[in-house]
């Protein structure tokens, strides 16, 4: 056995796995707004059948007290995916450690970089931009201001988009870095796309690389809004120095 | 009751007399300022409710119009009293009329302080007899119903919408839930005014609203009666309007209330000056009320590191203590908060929890002790994320917490969904039930490292007050003491709605509060 | 507010709750056979978008050092259910308690009720019988040994059904109490169906109330295996007793 | 080391003793005994594997004929040697020459017993190499790539097919895992023949038999290299065919193995005097391999109340390791049984656990103690069931246990599923690092509830063991003292496969084995 035991596994046709290959085992839990008894685990059943499982089991189920019952739910989920079909949109770019940004700023932009970050809105969750921009970074990893030749101007937390432009403007800012944390009813989406129609309207939405982070943040979503890069969850100061500095040049921004 | 940390109670006492002169600092200075807030807080009380057409609070429409006038440094209490005396109107009336424009009070003639004072006073006793009324109900229906056993399980609500709220909260309490806490939206903190009315829109949080207060309050007082237990309702006396919500509490009979002026300073960027000033009336309030105050110190664990800074939390504990005292707060309502937020990685990280939750347990003996769940390293993984919270419910059972605010398997990922809560609350009533006595069973070694650990943090702490009593503590909060985290004086948020008294200023209640039988 | 806080809730469109009416929330996990990273979680979002969940967001995975990567997913379910028009078939009785089941033989069968039971197959546990079956019970509940007039028989474990069907015979029972815990690879269901078989094979499977029992059994699929009933979690002596004078009687067999 | 419970050592060796004398007694019996499967154990250790036309395992073919020969008392190795003497064939060939029906051995002209004796040997001392042989080259992994910290994570893999369940113990592996037990298949111990080659087909299990054991050693040889971490390997020498599934785990480098007649008589209802009669054997060659068995003990706590009968547990883990040392087992490869099954409703159950946990550690010092996880309380919540689990690893940190049989949240659902086992992994890394010293930190109060515990459970186990000295261990069987459950000595399955031995039986192995270096 090598380090995969994928072998014999069809990749058009990916199914879950329990414990035997397509047996095609899920775990669920959901609570439904009907009372607790025979008649409720029942809609947990046909609930899960219209899900694609098959043999759905109510394995536990509890009365919450106000007509309301939990359940958690084991069935076969016979739907499958096309595992070979997928392509996720990346961040193309090599990632260069610190000293290997300083020396492409050196050689390659030959002035400072100017970066602004802000977290956005009313979003008061500093620790993301903070770990990307911060001197002491995060996980061992150094953040933006201690990048020779990066200046790096973290804006903090409860930034409105506007002030944030204001910013970005007076410092003549190659790229801004936006945080969005808190994501209930969607308020990411729309201070995200707030601040790209802003910049817009400003006239200088070509002028720098915009990029947006956040725990729920993907690449693809970030394009989809209108940014450069999106960054997710375990990203680090190189990952994002690399891409913008690159950005930079690839642009002829510099 | 000997120590089992064996902890030297001569640095124990060299760190609450630094904190006492901190605090002691401060107050010197809070005494010669009043708030845009504060004053707010005092038309509320004297029964100043309702909005104008553009759904400005009545309180707000008032002190604005004191402030614009120049009035705020002799305090609205002056100004209404002033007016009832002009006008022969009663506040609520004054403030309708000002609102619609019929009545600048800063117009009419004026009588002495001492006029104004008398003439309001009869309406301050109101005021405070119907919160004495709300404490006496609460003492009766502990007495009647009583109560669920400590460390108290404490869950929070916030689905935006009061009446899912109170779907939810309903569902808590049948699974064993002894406080239910409404979550705010996460902005209202930042808006000088407080929203009006029951409300179903928000983030992350519901409008904290006098209306929302009161079905909550009354859906809990329901579901208290009929699994016969009180349900204890909190909620946050912090960010700009930190004394009226603390005033709105006392009225609709709050239990507990988050109230740290430090929090607001470093996690919402308000100013420290405004902030402080208005952490000391909502005290009062709260004090006066009875209501157990929450501070926020767990907080600082999750932007410093919780091995690194332990100390800064015990530290913090002290000083807020202090401010309990100068505002006459009980011992046994001081709900100081701490946390279990190492990195779950640490060889050896429960000892630390543990240490250190006996410690504050130690230190602080009667106090009901708010101690709180993991957060920073709780992950996606709601597996792993139900046992650090087991684990943080065994230190609690063990250390003999007083309120455990409950820790969510789905803490990284969103507001806690009805399932979340109740796996939560099994969680905690299987720990707590089946590890009852461990505290009382279980000795520590001598200078292993569980004592090492709480004497370490300790001294640390005693150093740390120190040094704030040196510098004082609006330079330790500019230099980034806690949670790493730096504010100017002069900056954040709030800092023109604070003023300096003159010489006739006054304002009834925190004399009576103060001195009014508890 | 009442007992029950389904005022609002349409029933005939149920929908899960996470923590508002109709947002559909639901937590899956399972494991896909797909090496770690970007296109496995895309892989675990569309398998979640089949199953009719909107906005799946993949909020864990983890790599399982074996080319295989465990999920954690949550998504709005976009599916309903009418839960007015379930019906569960049950086991229609009264339940009696031990006295009332004694005094129910005193007056309507006026003989001892013969009872056998036993663990099937090769299933060795016997928990669930015993319960059932021996005087101490479970839960504070007596079981049938107990009982004034009831001669109940436990043969314990790995009874083979030709054994059990011999004894059945043997003893002239007037019911048979099988028991099924292994329900691995459907095992339970060959045991039960061979049972039947064996019983119609002698031509006595009218001659006996047959009963199943087991922690996966429900009365609906006993009856579906060609049980009089079955009986799963939670159930007690009297439920069982109450059902077999009751239908002794029902049936003319006393 | 003084003991943490106060245990009086008085009781420990006074309960020792009794068991002492108990084994002994039961030892008498035993060495009057032979069986079938005892017999095809020496058939397999000299070298006869394979199967017949119909898929029936040679050495049960060759020991039937003897069996039917009426030639059982004297034991296979004087029939095979005799066969090798007058036939000039090695052990396969005579088997195969049987099987093919050409060769009856039991209508051969016989020597002596000391001359079919001497003619094996070469034969015997050749297994025996063979054994030594892994022996040593686990002693070299142990040594080269080193092994994982105790208490050792447990899991098991049970899918029924070998093929899977290596995919599963190599993710377990690389997840954190020392040991892997492959689950038998449900009916395997009821079957009295070992069944022969790779298998794909098994029902909560897979089918114990030396291709499976040689593949899923080479797997795990494979990832502990990787890993850079030697994967223990177990399995079950229990059933009908005890004796000869150890020596296949000798033969194959097993490193651990369930090993209880107990368990058989009680939970299989196999024939008690059979069974006793082959673990003896199981029992010297697991000794000779450098094997840990497991004795089953937590099994009790499934069929008879955990709080209840917990003295059960210790008077039978006495009465094993008697039986171990009789067959030559080191101390340090007692893998004693006992279980965390306690009601988790009860209150203050987890101090009784923490109690008798620590209880076990202390009478039995030296034992790789295998601590089973909660079973019988584990329901569908998942979410329940994995802070059940989280309990029980606190438990096993704290008592310093050996083996730690991973619970799974699945565990009254089915057996476990890939993601089930990681999950559990997870648990029991997370805590018993972030817990590691808390044993040494930890002291208990003096007559306690913790302390009073352990002495009342050892003190009622002291008093079995006395009244099974006086009844004798058949007669305690018959009486139900165990797990509740009571045999007939005369019943269950498997007697007609035991006889007395004549005079002249031998059993080269045992002498050997008992005597060789180790
Ligand atoms: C710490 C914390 C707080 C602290 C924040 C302190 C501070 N100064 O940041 C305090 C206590 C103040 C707080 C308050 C609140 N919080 Co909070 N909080 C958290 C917590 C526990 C950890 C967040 C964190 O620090 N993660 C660690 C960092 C390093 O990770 P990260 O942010 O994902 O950042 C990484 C990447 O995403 C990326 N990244 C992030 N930003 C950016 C930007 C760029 C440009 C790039 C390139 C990369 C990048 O890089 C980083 C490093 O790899 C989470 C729960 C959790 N465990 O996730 C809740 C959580 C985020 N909080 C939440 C809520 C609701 C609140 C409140 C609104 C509650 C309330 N109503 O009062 C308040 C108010 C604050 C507000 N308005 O924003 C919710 C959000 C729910 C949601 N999905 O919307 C969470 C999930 C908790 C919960 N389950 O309810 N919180
Ligand atoms: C105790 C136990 C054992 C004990 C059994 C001792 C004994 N004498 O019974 C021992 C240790 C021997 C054992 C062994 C094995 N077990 Co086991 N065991 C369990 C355990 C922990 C509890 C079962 C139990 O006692 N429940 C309590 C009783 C009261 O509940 P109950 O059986 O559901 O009965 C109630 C109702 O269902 C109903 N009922 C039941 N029967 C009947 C019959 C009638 C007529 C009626 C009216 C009602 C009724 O009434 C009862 C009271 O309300 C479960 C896990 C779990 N927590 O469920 C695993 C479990 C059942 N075992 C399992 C397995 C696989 C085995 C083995 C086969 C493993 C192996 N390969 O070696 C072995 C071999 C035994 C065998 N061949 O059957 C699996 C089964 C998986 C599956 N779904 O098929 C489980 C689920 C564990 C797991 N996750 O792997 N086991
Ligand atoms: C002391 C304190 N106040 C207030 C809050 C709530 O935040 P906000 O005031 O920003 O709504 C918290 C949050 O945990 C807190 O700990
Ligand atoms: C000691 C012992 N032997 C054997 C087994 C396995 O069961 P079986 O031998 O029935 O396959 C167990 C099960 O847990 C056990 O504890």
């Amino acid at each position: 056995m090598g380090k995969t035991a994928t072998a014999k596994v069809d990749l058009t046709k990916v199914k879950p796995y329990g414990d035997t290959l397509n047996d095609g085992m899920v775990q669920l839990s959901f609570t439904l707004p009907v009372p607790y008894g025979d008649e409720a685990s029942e809609a947990a059943v046909i609930l899960a059948k219209k899900m694609g499982l098959d043999e759905p089991s109510v394995v536990y189920s509890k009365d919450l007290g106000i007509g309301y019952t939990n359940f958690i739910v084991y069935g076969k989920c016979q739907h499958t995916v096309d595992y070979t079909s997928i392509k996720v949109p990346k961040i193309e770019v090599d990632v260069m450690d610190r000293l290997e940004c300083e020396k492409f700023i050196e050689e390659n932009i030959k002035r400072d970089v100017v970066i602004v970050g802000a977290c956005t809105g009313t979003d008061a969750h500093t620790v993301g931009i903070d770990a990307i921009i911060n001197m002491k970074g995060f996980d061992g990893h150094f953040g933006l201001e201690r990048y020779k030749g990066i200046e790096a101007i973290n804006m903090g937390s409860q930034v409105s988009n506007e002030t944030l432009v204001a910013k970005a403007i007076e410092v003549n800012a190659d790229a801004i870095l936006v945080s969005q944390i808190v994501t209930q009813k969607d308020i990411h989406i729309k201070n995200l796309t707030e601040l790209v129609e802003l910049l817009e309207a400003e006239g200088i939405r070509d002028k720098v690389i915009l990029v947006c982070g956040g725990p729920r943040i993907s690449h693809e979503l970030a394009q989809e809004l209108g940014y450069d890069a999106g960054f997710g969850p375990r990203s680090y100061a190189e990952n994002v120095a690399s891409y913008v500095l690159t950005e930079l040049v690839k642009r002829k921004l510099v | 009751m000997k120590s089992k940390l064996n902890l030297d109670p001569k640095i124990i006492d060299s760190a609450r007399s630094s904190a006492a002169r901190i605090a002691q600092d401060m107050q010197k200075f809070i005494d010669r300022h009043t708030t845009v807030s504060t004053e707010r807080t005092v038309l509320r009380l004297l029964g100043i409710d309702g909005v104008d057409d553009f759904d400005f609070p009545l309180p707000n429409v008032v002190v604005d119009a004191i402030k614009d006038g120049g009035g705020l440094p002799r305090g609205a209490a002056y100004w209404i009293g002033n007016a009832m005396i002009q006008t022969g109107l009663s506040p609520q009336e004054i403030a309708e009329r000002v609102a619609a424009g019929e009545l600048d009070i800063m117009k009419l003639p004026t009588v002495s302080a001492k006029e104004a004072e008398e003439k309001i006073m009869p309406e301050v006793k109101k005021s405070l007899e119907l919160i004495k009324a709300q404490t006496e109900k609460r003492n009766n229906y502990l007495e009647t119903i009583g109560e669920g056993k400590q460390p108290y399980l404490y869950v929070i609500v916030a689905t935006g919408n009061v009446y899912e709220d109170i779907i939810q909260a309903q569902a808590a309490a049948r699974q064993g839930a002894d406080v239910i806490a409404v979550i705010r939206t996460t902005a209202q903190s930042l808006l000088d005014y407080v929203p009006y009315g029951a409300t179903t829109e928000g983030f992350g949080g519901t409008y904290a609203t006098q209306e929302n207060f009161r079905l909550m309050r009354r859906a809990l007082d329901e579901v208290g009666e009929e699994v016969g237990r009180y349900i204890r309702l909190c909620n946050y006396s912090s960010g700009m309007c930190m004394p009226e919500i603390a005033a709105m509490g006392a009225v609709e009979r709050l239990d507990m209330m988050l109230n740290d002026a430090l929090y607001g300073i470093l996690f919402r960027d308000i100013n420290m000056q405004r902030t402080l000033v208005d952490q000391y009336f909502s005290r009062v309030i709260i004090g006066y009320a009875d209501i157990i105050f929450n501070s926020g110190e767990d907080n600082y664990l999750t932007t410093a590191d919780a091995y690194e800074e332990a100390h800064t939390v015990v530290a913090s504990q002290f000083i807020n203590e202090q401010f309990a005292v100068l505002a006459n707060i009980k011992e046994e309502r001081m709900g100081l908060g701490h946390a279990f937020e190492m990195d779950p990685n640490l060889e050896n990280g429960f000892l630390y929890e543990l240490a250190q939750a006996i410690m504050a347990r130690e230190i602080f003996p009667k106090a009901p002790l708010k101690y709180m769940p993991p957060t920073k390293y709780m992950t996606g993984n709601i597996f792993k994320g139900h046992i650090q919270d087991a684990l943080f419910n065994v230190v609690s059972i063990w250390s003999e917490q007083s309120i455990q605010l409950l820790g969510m398997m789905t803490e990284a990922i969103h507001t806690p969904h009805m399932q979340d809560r109740i796996y939560a609350l099994e969680n905690a009533s299987y720990i707590f039930n089946n590890m009852r006595d461990l505290g009382e069973e279980v000795e520590f070694k001598k200078d292993g490292i569980i004592q090492k650990r709480a004497q370490t943090v300790l001294k640390d702490a005693e150093e740390l007050l120190k040094e704030i009593e040196k510098d004082g503590l609006f330079h330790t909060l500019e230099n980034g003491k806690f949670g790493g985290v730096k504010r100017p004086r002069d900056g954040g948020k709030g800092l023109e709605g604070v003023c300096v008294k003159d010489e006739q200023y006054f304002n009834p209640f925190i004399p009576l509060m103060l001195g009014g039988e508890k």
